[in-house]
């Protein structure tokens, strides 16, 4: 299918946004002076001018076939003159300068099986990673889960009564490509077996030296086999990170009997009233349990109801749980708080509870 | 590629029903002629019954005369799944913002229409365009059909990442600083850092407009630059007072959720003492139409976030409490900070060290030392609680000694 | 021992002017007869002029049978200060609460002005009755002065230190616990490990009776019992009505500074989450005649607290979240703990490694699987935020295995 | 001098608190209701039964001749049946029953030069060590600067004219006896240049292996010296511990040109509203200026002054830095923000400002 090079351009960078923008834009860019919300999922920004620009978000599922991508650009068209736009969380967005066109976009789009929403204070998208779909490290997949906990959430998709945003994220490996360590709820695969040596391949494929420096516990050892440089590990050392396999190939953690997922809350990036904030293990270990992940899916939809329930408006997640203390959403929560929640790494000391401020 | 067998998927089928749009219906969409999504489908569900993933670590593959842009795929199961033998992404800088036409969209799907799976992320989580999966003879066709397109690679491996941003001033009132022009400039300006890794790990910039920080970039890039002001909070009372009447708590959504604990309000005037305003965002945020950032606007430059492999997941912290971004961007002396910085990072970073990594490992104090900054109270949340402090000097005999 | 020199000391007189009660003037008190306060004077104006002291390092003395309890002392200008040549200090084991009579402390000025300086510390930091300097033959028969008077010597090296207390019920309307008679039951429960110093390192008492924390237990004892309660706040509405009335401001005063965020307060009625409360005491602090501790009373055990040498100061963290602490205290549960967590520490604990330390070194998680005690979300700020879990068992073709 | 030895008892412990209670606390133990303070110095314990205690409080060198001690049980005697206690920071507590005998006690206690107050939102006195009196590891005096720092602070003792209690301590060297680490206001003494090898000494007092265990940063090396084991120190790593001293006197570190004082600031203890927290470094180095040390008198002062100016009531030093943030305490202050103030030990990287909530 190789082509002829016509002319080989490299390093021209991407193409200029300023070819993208919708003319409401690139005259009033910089001059916004307020926005509403008129209803989930459409947001109206008002400029100094007067002009109204609506952008209609609709869920997406990241993952996209260039059927799909097509069928966008024929609503595009149909409705804003061509343009549109993704967000950060990877929802796409239309941008409409006639109010009237608002309702019709959205019922081709609910049409289209794709729900009008995520705004305010919602659940939006889930930002997730490759899973089984792409990637050679992952513990889980990233987009079933993604899917089954959306689908479980969808109302508060579609509306805006939460107590403030909620963001959740997933990654499918302890790499966390994305934003899990500073999520509301963090979906985040796990390995829970030691990496099983390959030893064949082993001497082949990975520097000996590497592997050995490549463990940040020290669990992994040279040792000889068959005649051949090979390593050991120390299992009881082993905390599961993949660093060793990043490096050598052929010592896979993967394994169906163990893998599966943790869940992590409280996190936040945004500066808004506190600072950002890691998240926190709340669940150490759910087994995968494909295709719709059931027990993932109805212990965040437990979660997200309690917080709904209890917190103040405005306070997210962690913020919520920093309010009331730990101890105390353990107790509403009903999970179970076990060995596994308390730090054992670098700055574990500082976790520790160090006053007497308790609730009872 | 003609699509000749048919697969069957229970399990993933489970994965169309429900209301959320389902990537199973993509993926079926793309099978249906093409042989590679096909393939995928039928390798997914096997991972899905068997609970484990079928792909083994990327080769090296790539472009010519580019080190990065392209991440490597093979199945383990080759055999069975012969058109996803190779499944290589290709990672497309995508344009500041994630503003596209209809027409520019299609432009990319008629590309990988001829040369992929049909399957694409919009976008990865870095902010690429993500063609998910081809073999590596079509790599070079891609690339040059994206190129006269107008689109070029975007990072992977030890380089310069794709620099993302929030919408900004395209649509944004809360924005400080222009972000979309910003990122676009940086990703011009560091093009051969981003196409050829040289440096001891990943460097990711993210741009955000104001501290809601809508791109993460505190915690997921090295250089994070977020919007903000250093003047006062525009207040237009009859607005506040408008939010009051129409069932606004003050006392209760506002002045007790200030984290800087410096609003008050009477009933009739909201009073904020700007000197000690945190700049969280959060009043503003609660009323719009009523509160705005302030006129002198700019930016806090801060250092340092990643995931945690594998010295635990790190804040950017600050390291310019604020600087005016304005054009001509190529004069701001930010830049030889940046270039500082990196000189350092590679002179005396380890692989696989993120500059944040190398931060904690070397001090701020000697970082700062290093880079010609001056340290700043600004930079710390709190000073040491430690007293083991390395004084650099000591007397002897009346004359002041440098150890 | 008559005064036969008189020293110069100009420095010294500088700090008997002003307001503050001068211990230049209680040195020379005591030096207008007593030749060891007279030399220390001397020796003293000379580290002044130098600006540095003149002691050595301490070598080991004692008294028949303890280990601990004296800190020797030796000036390094023997020649010169003949009369402080040793000037060792006995550490005095103090009543519960410091409460003396006129008479008993005039028991002690009698021992101490025949066989040493006539100086003391009322109180050392520890808690203890300093008597500040003597020879080593004085030491015996100020032991046995002492013991003949009711009073025995406190801890020092790697021993079970003098523990202390606030006044707590003696004085205190908040005292949620006796303090004082848990603290007398302890220092004789524990009077070998106090005696003979047979641990890594100190170990020290600490009892408060709220979480005022008036020992500052938290911050500075191995072992640190603070009262709290796990009821409602005690609350007279008239008297808080009162206090509204006579200036507080509770809103400010108290509403906005509940750390629990869970009082409410409408003019009339105050209104306490105490399912939100975290035992601060605050708001009865700062109205003590209209609120109370509850009426369930009992103790938070923390541990683990110390200076930095040398990893760091640490304050002590939450072992048992509630502890009734009733008599008969020799029935209380608590002394197995205890037991379990010397047994462990002496075990494995390095030399000079305190408790605390060595739970940050073996890990939280691990030091309760080995004393015993369940892991409960009490005994940390927050759970991990790093994804580095130790899990312990796997599973291995369909059987779960033991690491 | 030495005595002849009746019947030697050991291990009876320290005498029951109860012989020494008056009467009123006897009949009254555990039946507090509430006190007050009439007025500075003085706390008035109510009983349940209406019984009253009046506690007049005096401030004290804490380093106390007999002759002192005695005149203390005079006055007990003459105002208070003989019953006093000492207090947690060192200060002497006069138990009354009479009300009528607090002006004439106060009165005497001013003439014997020992003022009364320390009670409520007051500075008491100050936590402090031996120092010159009576320690080898004292890298500044204690008594001295203690009666200097009171002497400027003496109306605030007095009075409870301040935002909250203000606790300060002093330390002579890194070992921290006391509370220095978790003050309002810590003084605490420091070396800054390594120690000075004793080469002759060494091989004959120390033990080299334990000598270059002791140093945390492994700045101690073992040398041969004149044909005789001893060390090196790289004066780079060494950052002032004086670990090695305490396991090797041939290793001082005392030294008049570089020895002094650092300011810490904004510790606590009480769980009263904020947990504890330790204190944090506030002026680097002052050197020893003896007897007086009006550069750290000065600089405290400064310190007190600005908080009682700026603080809410009932803030703690603290709690108001905290709220204001570190930045505008440095720009209020005027003291210069240096290297020194950047934390490089364990738990530096959670030090670094890792959010954008900043004050201009
Ligand atoms: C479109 C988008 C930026 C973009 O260039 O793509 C965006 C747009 C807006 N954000 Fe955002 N935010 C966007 C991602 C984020 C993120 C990043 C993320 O989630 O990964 C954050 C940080 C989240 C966090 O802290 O974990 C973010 C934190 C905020 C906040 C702070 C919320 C808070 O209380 O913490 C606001 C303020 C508000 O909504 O009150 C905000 C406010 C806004 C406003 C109202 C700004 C404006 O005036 O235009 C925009 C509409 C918000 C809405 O959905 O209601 N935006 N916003 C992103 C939409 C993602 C999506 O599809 O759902
Ligand atoms: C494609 C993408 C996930 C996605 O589905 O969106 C991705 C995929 C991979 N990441 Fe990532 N990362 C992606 C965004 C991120 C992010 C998020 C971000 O950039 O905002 C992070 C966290 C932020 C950060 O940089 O720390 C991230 C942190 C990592 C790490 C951990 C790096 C670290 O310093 O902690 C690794 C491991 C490594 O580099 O060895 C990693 C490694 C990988 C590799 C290359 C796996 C590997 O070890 O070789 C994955 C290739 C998957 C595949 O087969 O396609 N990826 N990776 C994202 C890039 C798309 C894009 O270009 O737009
Ligand atoms: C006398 C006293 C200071 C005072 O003037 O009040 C004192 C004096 C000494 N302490 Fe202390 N410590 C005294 C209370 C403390 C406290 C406070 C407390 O107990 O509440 C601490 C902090 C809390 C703690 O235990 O961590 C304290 C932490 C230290 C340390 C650091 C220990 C650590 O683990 O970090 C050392 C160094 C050592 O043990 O090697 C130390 C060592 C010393 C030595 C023995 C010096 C040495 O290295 O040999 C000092 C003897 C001075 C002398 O010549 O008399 N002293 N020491 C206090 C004991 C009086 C008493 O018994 O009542
Ligand atoms: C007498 C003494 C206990 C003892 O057994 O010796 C004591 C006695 C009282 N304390 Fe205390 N505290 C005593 C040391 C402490 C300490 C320990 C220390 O300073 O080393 C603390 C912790 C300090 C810290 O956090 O750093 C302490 C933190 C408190 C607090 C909390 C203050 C706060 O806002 O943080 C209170 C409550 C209050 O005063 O509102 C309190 C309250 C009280 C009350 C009102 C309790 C009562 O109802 O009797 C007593 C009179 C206080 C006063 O002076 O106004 N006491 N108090 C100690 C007097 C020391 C002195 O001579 O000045
Ligand atoms: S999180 Fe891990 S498994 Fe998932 S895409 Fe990133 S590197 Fe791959
Ligand atoms: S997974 Fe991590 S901890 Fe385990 S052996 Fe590999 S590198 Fe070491
Ligand atoms: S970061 Fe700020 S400026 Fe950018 S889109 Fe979000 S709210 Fe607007
Ligand atoms: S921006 Fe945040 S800190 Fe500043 S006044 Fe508003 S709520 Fe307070
Ligand atoms: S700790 Fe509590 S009980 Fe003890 S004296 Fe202080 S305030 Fe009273
Ligand atoms: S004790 Fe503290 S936390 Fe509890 S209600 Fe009172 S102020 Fe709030
Ligand atoms: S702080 Fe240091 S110098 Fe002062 S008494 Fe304690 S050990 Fe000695
Ligand atoms: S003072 Fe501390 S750091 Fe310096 S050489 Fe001695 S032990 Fe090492």
């Amino acid at each position: 299918m190789a082509e002829e090079v016509l002319q080989r351009k490299t390093d021209i960078g991407p193409p200029h946004y300023s070819k993208f923008l919708p003319p409401i834009i690139k005259e009033n860019y910089g001059k916004w002076k307020y926005h509403e919300i008129p209803r989930p999922g459409v947001l109206m920004h008002v400029a100094d001018n007067g002009a109204k620009l609506y952008s209609v978000r609709a869920g997406s599922p990241r993952l996209l076939s260039t059927f799909k991508i097509r069928k966008y650009a024929e609503l595009a068209d149909k409705y804003c003159d061509g343009y549109l736009r993704f967000t950060s969380r990877h929802n796409v967005e239309f941008l409409l300068t006639k109010e009237e066109n608002i309702n019709p976009l959205i019922a081709d789009l609910n049409a289209l099986g794709h729900p009008v929403g995520g705004t305010g204070n919602s659940i939006t998208s889930i930002v997730h990673t490759q899973g089984w779909i792409h990637c050679h490290s992952a513990a889980t997949d990233a987009s079933g889960i993604v899917k089954a906990v959306m689908d479980d959430n969808i109302e508060y998709f579609k509306t805006m009564v939460l107590p403030g945003k909620l963001r959740i994220a997933l990654a499918c490996c302890l790499n966390m490509c994305g934003a899990v360590h500073c999520s509301d709820i963090a979906i985040l695969g796990i390995h829970r077996r030691p990496p099983k040596i390959n030893k064949v391949n082993l001497p082949k494929m990975c520097e000996i030296p590497n592997v050995v420096a490549s463990c940040p516990t020290a669990a992994i050892r040279p040792v000889v086999y068959d005649g051949k440089p090979s390593v050991e590990i120390l299992e009881d050392k082993c905390m599961f990170c993949a660093n060793c396999f990043t490096v050598c190939p052929a010592l896979p953690l993967a394994d169906p009997l163990n893998d599966g997922v943790s869940i992590w809350i409280g996190g936040k990036v945004s500066n808004a009233r506190h600072e950002p904030m890691f998240s926190k293990l709340a669940i150490p270990f759910i087994p995968n349990n494909p295709p719709r992940w059931p027990e993932v899916t109805g212990a965040i939809r437990k979660i997200v109801e309690l917080w709904a329930k209890n917190a103040h408006k405005h306070e997210r997640m962690g913020e919520w749980i920093e309010r009331i203390g730990w101890p105390k959403f353990f107790r509403m929560s009903g999970i179970e708080f076990q060995k596994e929640h308390i730090d054992d790494f670098k700055y574990a000391g500082l976790t520790y509870k160090r006053s007497a401020h308790l609730t009872y | 590629m003609a699509v000749d067998k048919k697969y069957d998927t229970p399990m993933l089928d489970e994965l169309e029903k429900g209301e959320w749009p389902s990537f199973v219906k993509e993926i079926k969409a793309a099978a249906e002629w093409n042989a590679m999504s096909n393939d995928l489908l039928g390798l997914l569900e096997q991972s899905y019954s068997e609970k484990m993933g079928h792909w083994k670590h990327g080769g090296i593959v790539g472009v010519m005369g580019y080190g990065g842009g392209i991440i490597g795929r093979y199945t383990d199961l080759p055999e069975k799944y012969p058109n996803i033998s190779h499944f290589h992404t290709l990672r497309i800088n995508m344009p500041s913002g994630w503003f596209y036409t209809s027409e520019a969209l299609r432009t990319l799907c008629d590309i990988w229409d001829a040369h992929g799976s049909g399957l694409t992320n919009m976008h990865g989580s870095t902010g690429d365009i993500i063609f998910l999966g081809t073999r590596t003879e079509e790599l070079e066709p891609v690339f040059n059909k994206l190129t006269a397109a107008g689109f070029d690679l975007g990072g992977s491996g030890s380089d310069v990442r794709t620099p993302s941003c929030c919408c900004g001033k395209a649509r944004c009132e809360w924005a400080c600083y222009d972000t979309m022009a910003l990122t676009h400039f940086i990703t011009n300006k560091f093009q051969d850092e981003l196409h050829r890794p040289a440096f001891p790990y990943k460097m990711k910039f993210k741009m955000s407009g104001c501290p809601n920080d809508c791109v993460a970039s505190v915690a997921r890039s090295d250089i994070s630059i977020i919007g903000t002001w250093r003047d006062e909070i525009q207040v237009d009372m009859q607005k506040v007072r408008e939010y009051a009447k129409n069932g606004t708590d003050i006392v209760k959504e506002i002045v007790m959720m200030c984290p800087g604990k410096c609003i008050e309000w009477d009933g009739k005037d909201l009073n904020i003492d700007n000197s000690s305003c945190l700049h969280c965002m959060h009043c503003i945020n609660v009323m719009p139409k009523a509160l705005a950032p302030g006129k002198d606007r700019g930016a806090v430059v801060l250092v340092g976030s990643k995931a945690p492999i594998v010295e635990g997941a790190l804040l950017s912290s600050v390291m310019i409490p604020f600087m005016k971004i304005e054009e001509p961007f190529d004069e701001m002396e930010f830049w030889k900070l940046i270039e500082n910085m990196w000189d350092l990072w590679c002179e005396e970073g380890k692989n696989r060290e993120r500059i944040g990594e190398f931060i904690q490992r070397v001090g701020m104090g000697n970082f700062l030392d290093s880079v010609g900054l001056e340290p700043i109270a600004e930079m710390v949340a709190h000073p040491r609680e430690n007293p083991y402090v390395f004084y650099e000097e000591y007397f002897e005999e009346g004359e002041e000694v440098e150890k």
